[in-house]
């Protein structure tokens, strides 16, 4: 596990306590290098999200400490402006029509507003919204909400990328043309993308490594590096590496959470 | 193949449906809309025009409506002038009172420290009786006219700004973490994240502050003179109460009141106006 | 107002006007001097004389470009002229001594109204002889008027149930045993208009009788614009001279400037107010006449009355220096 | 087996550590919460100090800070009377707007076509000048402390409703539907939706109410009278122009603007009880 | 597909547009039977969630008629208030407790408040809440909230039950957990229930008939009835029966869906 570049996540003994009370994080302890795609599998309340909030400078951790680029989250937000974050729910400013959603990182950055506008139609036809660019977010549906989010974290060209159950609410074919669209960005844009997912298909298909959690505290169980070859097809969810590393991935996760009835 | 222009003739049958019921509706929209009113203004009336004659009181006591519409008939001349004056008194009231009070609030929204150090001090604007500071006013602004706009302004503003502020302190703390993601500044927070958040607190004091503005001017007027100009309705109140016209002084008390009517619907079209892509209280929403 | 009083004034107005004219060519260079006049209400017939003599180009001959600015139910002409935005004031003269009282250095420069108009309103056949019978009464008085509480001080008062008078008399009508504040050039006749049958009580009868309408500079002022005051007053006497003949065209114009205030009100108080501006020592002495021994009086009221906690010398608060001689 | 105990130390070293934070901290939330008021109100004391020097204002047109102190020294026997008579008119026109005011809004909330029927009158009863109705708030409610409190609510309720029903036209459209998919009555979406959602407005509300009774029973003294009562602040203001003792009117304003301040920080405490547990305005978020 | 069974729900030719604009479902004709669980596959934004909200009597229909128990659904609701939804996002009360939360429909339908209590906490318990009874919505995760929505509905206990992906924020092992407590309260109390859901192996594992629905317009493509036996184990997944199931839904999905690139 020890490779010369750079790290992009650090995570040291770090602790989230909630109101005194509630472990959400205990002892959580992780390194993410440039460039790695890292899944995020583990109970629902665990602290997945938690977590990806303490990297985007959105939490701080009571114990420990969480690096990004090196520095402190919200340092790093100041200083390079360069992470993106799809949220759980799709958070979409709901005075602001589809294209002004994801205009907004772009005009909170500044610069040229047609390159925007442009960069935003294009993302927007990528999650298949292009009709909808004058739509309120309370006209679209669930899905199209979450796509929404989606392009506006990609129209950001963000190098660290989180995301937070993003194809959760997608269809099938939606989610695996999605699928291909980010692995193909993120193999163009060399980002590195922390993703949570509840799907473990998704995860090894997506990941060049997946942090299994356990719930209560949330802590890391396992770490599985995925030697999978990229750029990975829609043909090697047959494959037989592909069928082992899932049946690795969901034992990890039953076994972390073994003797638990719910959460 | 067929199927398209199938689609589309059904498309249309449904769109000329729709149409067809609009039309059919109108009665009924008009029966739902303005009965309610146009009922409760005629019970309104008759219980004034019968609790003066029922009581015994005079119509120096309480004019009864007829008497109120043949003062204005009557003193036609003087009210609508006076009128105008307190419409563009208390217009001017309302725009300082609006772009005062939310440009202090914004101001005041931007930090912590400057909210606590600074907000007591537009209570106290609000809170100190406008008879103690009006010599200065009246100093600071001669008597008439601008006085009377501060005046206005001082009683309009208060509402404007503790809405605001209240506004721009509820804004969703989901899309508050998006904007400190992103590293908005502290001004782009503002515009493009807690001031169309606060819109609606803002119209709701908007609401409250046009129908104070017209308060103020009249009240202004009474305080501060009229200067060398002509009086509005807070003169010819006091004026009317002197003379003992009392219905005059209702008459002019009820044009203020429909004053207040008018700018209230006016304030609340913007409202939906402003609010109408988003927010709950200005949207039709289709089911 | 009598024959003589209308005779003596014409002389005189013949003499002002002259000098008058001598001093317009002696400084026809100069420009007009603006100066500010706060009155202390509304504009009506107490204050023909000003308008009369704004009209007739009286101030302008002296030089003068005069702003009359109407007063209000709330406007303090006190502090507008202590504060230097504006020149001249009108008040009433217990107020000028409450005013040196605290400390406002003024000085009256002439009286427009020789007795009070100042009275109590009952309804008819309610009224009274003397003042202790308002004793028990609801009585609608404004809150810290000065005569008030001179009242109080001479007469048994204990039991009056005192009620802030705002302008409106709606509970005055109400209650029949009600007493109101009044002035005797207003009320009475609205009332009457009205068809409610009232009688009044001069408080002068009491002996209190403040000037009113008092025309006033500041002291200050007074010392560095002596000859702008004398203008002034000059002009100021000129213009009452000019209303008393002829009144009707400065009713008119004020009833242009004040269309609430109907002509017929307008000649009423008008010709209530002859007998205050007109008669007493002004018959005499023209319009704006004071004596050293009305003030005293007033000051020792007021003294008695305990509203006031410095001395004030009569002398130091009225000049009738300024007024043309007679 | 030893992971429970090493876990609880850990706990128990966060927990300790935090505390020790807190105590740390204490000066220097002091500096952030305390600082600021106070810089802002010696620079204000200070401003208002020199001004009057600086522009040669006398006493009697804007009172020192010092005149004031010393009016006030001077004449506690009359002011604290004063404040006591006025804090009770208030607070009675404060409870009755609010429950008035709260109450009108629930029942026109209740039915659009009431809404559009009775709100007009609800902004007559605004704007229509006090001055105009006062002589009949007196006939019906006699001089003195019952009319004040009438005109106190006349002032204040207005912003009451306003807010309140804007809040009452905003909630969620999703918990809406749930309300309706659950058959719910009209009052028990009411009371478990309606106000629930409304009562950030609500408190917005309260608070511009809660300065603007002040106002009101100030204004109420001024134009009911104090009856055979004692007089509260409107009338020392009344005496102390009429009698141009400015640094006492002065002292009343200031005392009428402090009561404004703290009915304005009572106010805002019970808003943040009431909204504590889910408002973003309340709530302190952990991050 | 002609049953004596009482009908439960009756789409009769529906269609619905937005704004005159967006057509969301177009010639939407569908029976659902007394003790039906209904699953519906489709794209994002194909109209599944209009659908459920027209049963729910929350929308009309822009032309055709939608009934549920006999009735209009609006005059359902009013009569006979046995409809429960879990919506797509949780859609709870901020300012209620969990438990609050849960308790609402029993409050709003009135009886004995102890019961009422009692059966809150056991629906929690059950999906794995119990801990949370205090906690404000805002203090819990994404899928804790989805799972309070859930608790919410099957407190009340309703005839017909309306789920609008329920399960999508949760991870595989309570989506199980979940998946199996469903089929057990519907089977126990003879629920009728239309779930959505993108997942095929869901659909087949928890319905009596998958409703296949393609986007732009919303229609219903394809109806397959699931022969598989009640109660179902966790072990039917590995049955070749169960595959098949899941490969022909997949293909009714793709296929009314063909040439569509997004939506
Ligand atoms: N603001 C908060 N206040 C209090 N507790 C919180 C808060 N946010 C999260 N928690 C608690 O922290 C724990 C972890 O929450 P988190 O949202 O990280 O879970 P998660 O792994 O993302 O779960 P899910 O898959 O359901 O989204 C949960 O027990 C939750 O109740
Ligand atoms: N209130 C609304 N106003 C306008 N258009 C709407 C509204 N609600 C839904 N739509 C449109 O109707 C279509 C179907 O929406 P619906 O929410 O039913 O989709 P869905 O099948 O539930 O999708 P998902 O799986 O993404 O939740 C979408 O195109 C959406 O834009
Ligand atoms: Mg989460
Ligand atoms: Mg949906």
């Amino acid at each position: 596990m020890v490779k010369t570049e750079r790290e992009v996540v650090q995570f040291q003994q770090v602790d989230k306590v909630f109101n005194n009370e509630i472990i959400a994080l205990s002892d959580f302890d992780l390194s993410i290098r440039e460039g790695e795609l890292v899944c995020f599998l583990g109970p629902s309340g665990c602290g997945k999200s938690t977590a990806l909030r303490m990297v985007a400078g959105l939490g701080e951790a009571t114990a420990g400490s969480v690096n990004v680029f090196g520095n402190h989250p919200k340092e790093m937000i100041k200083e390079t402006n360069d992470i993106a974050f799809v949220f759980q729910d799709a958070n979409l400013l709901p005075w602001r029509t589809v294209l002004d959603n994801v205009l907004l990182p772009l005009e909170l950055r500044g610069g040229d507003k047609k390159e925007h506008k442009k960069e935003a139609i294009r993302v927007l036809e990528m999650v298949g919204l292009k009709d909808y660019l004058k739509a309120y977010p309370r006209q679209l549906s669930g899905g199209m909400k979450m796509r929404v989010s989606i392009a506006r974290a990609l129209a950001a060209k963000p190098k660290l990328l989180l995301m937070d159950e993003p194809f959760a609410a997608l269809d099938e074919i939606t989610r695996q043309t999605l699928q291909m669209e980010l692995l193909d960005i993120w193999q163009k844009e060399n980002m590195t993308i922390l993703f949570v997912t509840h799907n473990v298909y998704e995860a090894v298909f997506l990941s060049t490594r997946i942090a299994v959690m356990s719930a209560r505290p949330g802590r890391l169980t396992s770490l599985i590096d995925i030697d999978l070859p990229f750029p990975r097809q829609l043909s090697i969810r047959t494959d037989a590496r592909f069928t082992e590393y899932v049946d690795l991935a969901s034992e990890k996760l039953e076994s972390g959470n073994e003797g638990r009835e719910l959460v | 193949m067929s199927m398209p222009s199938v689609e589309v003739t059904k498309k249309q049958k449904l769109l000329t449906k729709k149409a067809s019921v609009k039309e059919n509706n109108v009665w009924s929209k008009f029966k739902q809309i303005y009965l309610g009113p146009i009922v409760a203004f005629f019970i309104f009336i008759s219980i004034w025009q019968t609790v003066p004659v029922l009581l015994g009181l005079k119509h120096y006591i309480l004019p009864k409506p007829t008497d109120v519409v043949n003062a204005v008939v009557q003193d036609w001349g003087l009210l609508w002038p006076a009128v105008q004056i307190t419409v563009v008194e208390s217009i001017m009231g309302f725009v300082v009172s609006a772009v005062i009070g939310i440009m202090v609030s914004v101001l005041l929204a931007s930090s912590k420290m400057l909210e606590r150090s600074i907000y007591p001090y537009a209570i106290i604007l609000q809170t100190i009786p406008v008879v103690a500071v009006a010599p200065i006013v009246v100093i600071w602004f001669g008597a008439g006219f601008n006085s009377i706009v501060v005046i206005s302004f001082l009683i309009g503003f208060f509402p404007v700004i503790s809405n605001t502020l209240m506004g721009l302190n509820s804004v969703d703390k989901n899309m508050d973490d998006l904007f400190t993601l992103y590293n908005a500044s502290k001004w782009q927070r503002m515009w493009k994240l807690r001031i169309p958040s606060a819109l609606p607190y803002i119209m709701a004091g908007l609401k409250i502050s046009c129908t104070l503005s017209i308060v103020g001017a009249i009240v202004g007027e009474y305080i501060a003179g009229i200067g060398g100009g002509k009086g509005g309705l807070g003169y010819s109140i006091t004026v009317a109460a002197i003379q003992v016209k009392t219905p005059y002084l209702f008459a002019c008390g009820i044009a203020a009141a429909m004053l207040g009517i008018g700018f209230y619907l006016l304030v609340s079209l913007f409202a939906k106006f402003m609010l109408r892509s988003w927010h709950e209280s200005a949207m039709k929403v289709e089911k | 107002g009598g024959d003589e009083t209308g005779s003596a004034a014409e002389s005189e107005e013949e003499e002002v006007s002259d000098s008058a004219s001598d001093s317009t060519e002696s400084e026809e260079i100069q420009e007009l001097e603006s100066v500010k006049i706060v009155l202390n209400w509304f504009a009506n017939a107490g204050h023909g004389g000003i308008y009369a003599a704004d009209d007739q180009g009286y101030f302008a001959e002296k030089n003068l470009d005069v702003t009359i600015e109407p007063g209000g139910p709330q406007v303090s002409s006190i502090q507008m002229v202590s504060s230097g935005s504006a020149e001249f004031g009108l008040a009433h003269g217990d107020q000028i001594v409450i005013a040196r009282n605290q400390g406002i250095e003024l000085v009256a420069l002439a009286a427009i109204n020789q007795r009070s108009p100042q009275a109590f309103m009952f309804h008819k056949g309610h009224g009274i002889d003397d003042f202790d019978e308002i004793n028990g009464r609801k009585a609608f008085i404004q809150p810290g008027i000065a005569y008030w509480e001179y009242f109080k001080s001479k007469y048994d008062l204990s039991d009056v149930n005192e009620v802030a008078f705002t302008g409106d008399h709606t509970n005055f009508i109400q209650d029949v045993d009600s007493v109101n504040q009044v002035y005797l050039t207003g009320e009475p006749f609205f009332m009457e208009q009205q068809g409610v049958e009232t009688e009044v009580k001069l408080i002068s009868d009491s002996g209190y009788d403040p000037y009113q309408y008092v025309l006033y500079v500041t002291k200050d002022y007074l010392e560095e614009n002596e000859e702008t005051v004398r203008n002034f007053v000059t002009a100021f006497s000129e213009g009452w001279e000019y209303f008393k003949e002829t009144p009707t065209g400065t009713l008119e114009l004020i009833h242009e400037h004040n269309p609430d205030q109907s002509m017929e009100s307008l000649n009423y108080a008008n010709e209530t107010f002859e007998e205050f501006i007109y008669g007493g020592d002004a018959a005499e002495h023209g319009v704006g006449y004071m004596t050293e021994e009305r003030w005293s009086t007033l000051i020792n009221q007021l003294d008695e009355a305990g509203v006031m906690e410095v001395e004030v010398e009569a002398t130091d608060i009225f000049t009738t220096e300024y007024l043309p001689e007679k």
